[in-house]
């Protein structure tokens, strides 16, 4: 019955010893081109940061032959298209953080919120019916969304704050944080879906409520996907351009305050890449300029980020 | 059979107008793509040998003309619309008659970037209320047009404004705050009339305040805020008999499908000498690589005619 | 003082029950305004573009009148790169999840691939646009195709479904690695049989946010190259082509194209308003296209979701 | 006492009265009537797949976390006489009186003390001189203090597999329930180890109501007073511990304990 | 039989050598030295957290698939007297030939057929009539057949506890391993299951050699040939099971065995 190995014999068993040696070493062929595979697709993605950079850094080079890092980190104006060049890049930070930390403050609170809301709280058929349409959320073109943040969500917030100008981010950012919203609920959802059930019923047997199970042990439980979401859910925000150009006014102002109307480095990008500005003047490499500026802003933050989550990560 | 044609969003409309007609004519026998990149994006194409056609909404720049030659690529300027840059306010607006191009550098120029933030800084006569500033992206040749010929200089504004390179988002922001000020292109001032008015220009060649229509555009009275806009043929499309045809198409129905899409069309001998050109093969730009402001019909089209 | 002890236990319940229906009711509103921002942004499209909506829409090029502009071009357009895309991105990007949860060894290079990815995913999506440029349009000579655009999509998506299938690995137990790897299964049979499986539910969402994002861009795909007025279809495999021959099963993917989101960009930006009910009435049917194109996925996932448990 | 139960002389803790359940359409236990003494120790025995665990798990309604399962019939509690399967009962006010340690070892991804500590901050315990006390004296109780007490801050899942069994009795004994359940919970233990919990067992019947799923005959012979066999869902004898092992009346009880023995 | 196993005229087929385990910065195992004899049962018995799950399973490498873990020494595997843990060696083939039976019972979240025949399938077994043959063979084998024929398509995490335990035995059993490593395979049976799982290592030894893990003393003594007695990681006496049982030789064991038995 035992193919191979069966050691009623004395000696071992020379012919299946070396037939085991060849599957061996076909399993071992397979698995190796199988892992080269895998690795392959993994590298795409580094691929794709190698062209990144080298896109952004070979424009950016000749851009910082004329225009000095020191002035391009410490002038207070971006005018790099005006007759009276500038090129001050904190303007342009300024409004992309400032946006990013409206969209984020609405994002992760409620997608947070929702997912517990949905994995712990809601039925079954609350939970597969809301999820799929919250997804479409992230489907919705941006240029729609910076329409609605113009023209519904600003004079509605008008109402609760009449000095509020008709562009600024803080309303740019609140419809880019609900367009995240999928983004960190869904992830987050499916986090907390997959501990285990056992995990659960000893909370619940324990006499615990339902929020008390959810924040103490399936929140924790499930920590690792819910910072993944959350490190999409800013990627998304620092990312996101369209909102942005057609709500938040596309001003470079050196603001910290949301209720102002600022332009962001991604605005300013996609407004110089689809403008009338002839390809390689120097208006044109400030977006490469900024595009750098913006990679190495968020490689910062997704080295603060895994440094985070290895701190607090749980297993199970 | 495909016709590539690529550039300017500005200039898109018309070309679409045209394609499209064109092709039913064709019986779809010929395909026309029309992209929009910008007019940059677009000449960059172009220059590449890509594209047949490069719309732009301004000449194309010395930069341009030295990557088309770098590719062997030679093509002839076509005008084929007027755009006329329009300075809109809010209907509501009661004290804003008609402006001065002084006034208007006033309050555009630079230096009054933080510091022009009431209306009666310009004028005394204006009420002391604030000012709220709509414009074109600093990277579109609406921007540079208008500062040269508003603040005399290309690119030279102050900044502080909300800039948008879809000028239906400066129609909703004039259109909501009494104390606005925009300007953007002629074609979204016609199609909101309901929603904006447009403020006269003192022109100052005559010193008569002027507002844009299509009429005060074509027979040189607007000024100085009218515009050409083009499009480019490459040379050696020409050599297609299906391109040369499109180029017959479009300058023999670029008037009727120009005003259909609110612009303003040139007279009709300007489309005839356009075709005259490509006859002739007259190759390369009028401008040398320099925008150019107030310039009429007739200049131009006396100067494309000693091309 | 056991009646006192009940006492102090009902109130302690009570409480704990307040908070939870509190936190209930916090996560009915947040939901709320969630779905109403779609159910608003849906219906305000619906309402507005309605009477665009009838087959001529569907079946009508470009045209400069608003009444006659329909968007057969465009949703087929962004169905094929649609299909491009996923058929990219999700082998792509499971194969990528795969290998940093299963194959790598937790080393420094594993890290900067980790942070690699992350990072990719703030990459504003106009940026991708330029790289594909120079890389899928020029130097792979893929023109401005179909292939290239969807190419560029799956990149730009990329990120979001390897962080949702890493996700999902790694919320599998470890006991059931153990239990196939002691049977003798291989790694690939490990992943094979059990890892994709169950950790199919969380890559699916990630497929569905991802091709969400994807079908909604305009930026990178205008940079490509896609069109905006184009009146014809890329070829059907195996049709008679106008110059004679016959389409191979593949030339669609060569094919000039443009998508919806450039339609709808295009139509908001136009001068004439008339424009504004056809840019409605597209985003009601991309909306639709969205939830069709997820349709299986959502499907999927629900059906797998219920099984899966341990 | 327990002037509260109502038809038998002993005191009663809670009462089964035509208790079914079902998983979906399957039902997994039919028709059980079964009283369980106040302060006694109850075991429950059965081959595999019976329906203990269902049965025990219906205690502190553990189904309500599932859909598609349904409890039929009535469990009453002793001695506020309610119907612990009744809607209007709260399940946490169940589960806060009735504790329960699980067939598998479920700790939680949390540091040991954590573990033993959570059932105690679940009933607002917020002094820490109190925590730790009460903590030590749980683990103490499940015989793993010696084994845990220089490593409390380690994370409970990297336990032995006895270890996580003792942790989690220990878990369930920090909040002094009124009715403990125990499934099986010395299944992964050693002589010693189970020698220990059966002691425990002993002392809790001083203040504790106990139900104890065991296959260990001799365990339950040692431990209970009253037994309950059962089979395929039903319910086939019950009775004191005694009887039942020496003259069940059954012949089913009789096989599978004589059969079985020794 | 096997002039490949050096020393001892008995013939092996494995032999740990100064084996020691690492969890990181902890030791788990010291020094251990332990014959493991061919087509015999040997039981592992010690204290609960003594290392014997630790033990087993460096059998199979299973301690691979975590960073940080560290084997030292040899388990030397005959007849082809090669080292398990040698980097050369592959674990794969390892666990072809060293089929496991976990203490907590893991099946996989599919249905009760698939969990059987997985193991078949891995190993390329693709006829549908071997595999259905198979996996019966193997669920009657695990005494599991008769309560699940019906249900072979059911989802294997629903079953109970012991029917849990006995389908992952079946899922060990049905790929015919050389040695099979059982970590207490009996904790969630009764006395009947119990029954047939012994019964069923009686049968097995025909053929197989088996490692087994048990807390149950009566256990070891019945079904196993050798024993070991493990104590905080040291392998404290390892004998025939009847001189184990009736005279050790170290006071540990007989403590242990003595104070615990009958
Ligand atoms: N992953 C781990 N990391 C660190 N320590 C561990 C880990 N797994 C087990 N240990 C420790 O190693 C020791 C031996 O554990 P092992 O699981 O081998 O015990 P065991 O003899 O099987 O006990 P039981 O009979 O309770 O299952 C225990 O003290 C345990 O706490
Ligand atoms: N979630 C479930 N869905 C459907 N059937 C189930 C479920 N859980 C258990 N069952 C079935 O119900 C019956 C009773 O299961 P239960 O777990 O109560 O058995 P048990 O008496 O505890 O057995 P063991 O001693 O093996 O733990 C079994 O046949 C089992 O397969
Ligand atoms: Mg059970
Ligand atoms: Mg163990
Ligand atoms: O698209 P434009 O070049 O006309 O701004």
């Amino acid at each position: 019955m035992n193919s191979y190995a069966m050691s009623a014999t004395p000696v071992p068993d020379t012919p299946t010893v070396s037939a085991r040696l060849a599957r061996n070493a076909m399993r071992h062929a397979s698995e190796r081109v199988i892992e080269a595979l895998l690795f392959a697709a993994a590298a795409v993605s580094v691929l794709t940061t190698l062209g990144i950079v080298y896109v952004l850094v070979s424009e950016s080079v000749l851009f910082f032959q004329k225009v000095g890092i020191v002035d391009f980190l410490t002038d207070t104006q971006w005018t790099p298209l005006f007759d009276d060049a500038h090129f001050g890049i904190m303007v342009l930070v300024s409004g992309t953080v400032v946006s990013s930390a409206v969209a984020l403050a609405v994002a992760i609170p409620m997608g947070t919120v929702i997912a517990i809301y949905l994995s712990e709280f809601a039925g079954p058929r609350v939970r597969e019916l809301a999820k799929p349409i919250l997804e479409l959320l992230g489907g919705i073109p941006t240029i729609v969304f910076g329409y609605f943040a113009l023209l519904i969500v600003t004079p509605l917030l008008q109402k609760i704050f009449p000095e509020l100008p008709g562009f600024s981010l803080l309303s740019a950012g609140l419809v880019m944080g609900v367009m995240i919203v999928p983004y960190v609920a869904s992830l987050s959802e499916d986090a907390m879906r997959a501990v285990p059930m056992s995990l659960r019923e000893g909370s619940y047997a324990m006499g615990a409520t339902r929020l008390h199970t959810a924040l103490h042990v399936v929140v924790p439980a499930a920590f690792s996907g819910l910072a993944a979401s959350y490190i999409l859910g800013v990627s998304r925000a620092v990312g996101e351009t369209m909102i942005l150009a057609v709500a938040a006014g596309m001003q470079p102002n050196l603001t910290w305050n949301p209720m102002e109307p600022a332009a962001t480095i991604t605005s300013y990008i996609v407004q110089v890449a689809l403008g009338d500005l002839p390809h390689g003047s120097i208006g044109y490499q400030t977006i490469f300029a900024a595009g750098l500026t913006l990679l190495l802003i968020t490689l910062l933050f997704n080295i603060l980020g895994q440094w985070l989550r290895r701190k607090f990560r749980e297993n199970y | 059979q495909v016709i590539k044609i690529d550039g300017s969003s500005t200039v898109y409309p018309i070309t679409e107008a045209v394609a499209e007609e064109f092709q039913k004519a064709k019986k779809n026998a010929v395909k026309v793509t029309v992209g929009i990149s910008g007019t940059g994006g677009g000449f960059k194409k172009f220059c590449r040998g890509e594209t047949d056609f490069a719309n732009a909404s301004r000449p194309i720049t010395a930069k341009e003309m030295e990557d088309c030659k770098a590719a062997g690529v030679q093509y002839v300027e076509m005008p084929v619309a007027f755009d006329a840059l329009t300075v809109v306010i809010n209907p509501k607006n009661t004290f804003l008659k008609e402006a001065t191009v002084e006034e208007m550098k006033k309050l555009w120029e630079p230096a009054a970037q933080g510091k022009i933030t009431k209306w009666n800084q310009v004028n005394p006569a204006w009420p002391d209320a604030p000012v709220k500033l709509f414009g074109a992206g600093a990277d579109s040749g609406t921007f540079e047009y208008f500062t040269e010929a508003m603040v005399g200089k290309a690119k030279s504004s102050r900044g502080d404004y909300t800039a948008s390179e879809d000028d239906n988002v400066l129609v909703q922001g004039v259109s909501r705050d009494v104390n606005a000020i925009g300007y953007f292109g002629y074609a979204y001032y016609a199609e909101n009339q309901g929603k904006l008015k447009a403020l006269p220009i003192v022109s100052p060649k005559t010193g008569k305040a002027v507002a844009p229509s299509a009429a005060s555009v074509e027979n040189g009275s607007y000024q100085p805020l009218s515009r050409p806009i083009f499009v480019y043929v490459k040379a050696a499309s020409l050599e297609k008999p299906e391109v040369k045809e499109f180029v017959e198409f479009y300058m023999k129905n670029a008037a009727k499908l120009t005003a259909e899409v609110k612009y303003v069309p040139l007279p009709a001998a300007a489309y005839t000498g356009n075709l005259d050109h490509v006859n002739k093969k007259k190759l390369g730009s009028v401008f040398g690589g320099k925008n150019e402001i107030g310039i009429t019909i007739d200049e131009l089209m006396k100067r494309e005619a000693k091309l | 003082m056991q009646a006192q002890n009940t006492q102090r236990i009902r109130a302690l319940i009570a409480r704990g029950k307040l908070k939870d229906t509190l936190f209930a009711a916090l996560g009915v509103i947040c939901l709320g305004i969630g779905l109403l921002v779609i159910f608003a942004l849906v219906a305000d499209m619906a309402m507005k573009g309605f009477e665009r909506l009838n087959l001529d829409f569907f079946t009508n090029f470009a045209s400069r009148r608003a009444t006659q502009a329909g968007i057969l071009s465009a949703w087929v357009g962004s169905l094929l790169v649609m299909l491009v895309t996923a058929l990219t991105a999700v082998p792509l990007g499971v194969a990528a999840g795969l290998y940093l949860e299963e194959y790598a060894k937790r080393n420094w290079i594993t890290e900067i691939i980790e942070i690699n990815i992350t990072n990719l995913a703030a990459v504003p999506s106009i940026v991708y646009g330029l790289l594909a440029l120079g890389i899928f349009v020029y130097t792979f000579g893929f023109g401005q195709s179909i292939l290239s655009a969807g190419l560029t999509l799956a990149l730009l998506i990329l990120p979001i479904v390897i962080v949702a299938t890493r996700e999902a690995i790694r919320a599998i137990p470890a006991m059931i690695r153990e239990g196939s790897m002691a049977v003798g299964a291989t790694r690939w049979q490990t992943c094979r049989y059990h890892i994709v499986p169950y950790a199919m539910p969380g890559i699916l969402t990630g497929v569905i946010i991802g091709l969400a994002r994807a079908i909604g861009e305009t930026a990178p795909i205008i940079t490509i190259g896609a069109l905006t007025f184009i009146a014809f279809l890329p070829p059907v495999p195996f049709s008679a082509l106008p110059d004679g021959g016959t389409a191979g099963l593949f030339d669609w993917v060569m094919s000039p194209f443009t998508v919806m989101p450039i339609q709808i960009f295009n139509w908001t930006s136009r001068p004439d308003p008339a424009f504004e009910v056809n840019a409605a009435a597209a985003g009601f049917v991309l909306m639709a296209m969205v939830l069709t194109m997820n349709a299986v996925a959502i499907w999927l996932r629900y059906k797998l979701r219920k099984n899966i448990k341990w | 006492m327990n002037q509260a139960s109502p038809s038998t002389p002993v005191p009663l803790k809670a009462e089964a009265r035509n208790f079914n359940f079902f998983y979906g359409d399957v039902q997994a236990l039919k028709n059980i009537n079964m009283p369980i003494h106040d302060k006694k120790v109850t075991a429950l025995i059965g081959p595999s797949g019976c329906g203990k665990s269902t049965y025990l798990r219906s205690f502190n309604r553990m189904h309500d976390l599932y859909p598609g399962n349904r409890y039929e019939g009535e469990i009453r509690f002793y001695p506020d006489n309610t119907n612990l399967l009744s809607p209007e009962v709260d399940p946490i006010e169940v589960r806060m009186r009735v504790g329960m340690v699980f067939q598998k070892p479920n700790p939680f991804p949390k540091s040991i003390y954590e573990n033993v500590a959570y059932g105690l901050r679940v009933r607002g315990e917020k002094n820490r001189r109190d925590l730790d006390e009460k903590v030590e004296q749980a683990l103490r109780g499940a015989a793993i203090w010696d084994e845990v007490k220089d490593r409390l801050q380690d994370l409970a899942t990297n336990l032995s597999g006895g270890q996580q069994q003792r942790l989690c009795i220990a878990r369930a004994l920090a909040t002094d329930p009124e009715l403990l359940l125990f499934d099986e919970p010395t299944s992964a233990l050693d002589p010693i180890a189970t020698g220990a919990i059966e002691e425990l067992v002993h002392e809790l019947k001083q203040r504790v109501t106990i139900l104890i799923v065991t296959h260990n005959m001799q365990q339950a012979a040692r431990v209970s007073d009253y037994t309950a066999y059962m089979y395929l869902g039903e319910m086939i004898e019950f009775g004191k511990t005694d009887d039942i092992f020496i003259k069940p009346q059954d012949k089913r009880t009789e096989d599978y304990i004589t059969g079985r023995m020794g």
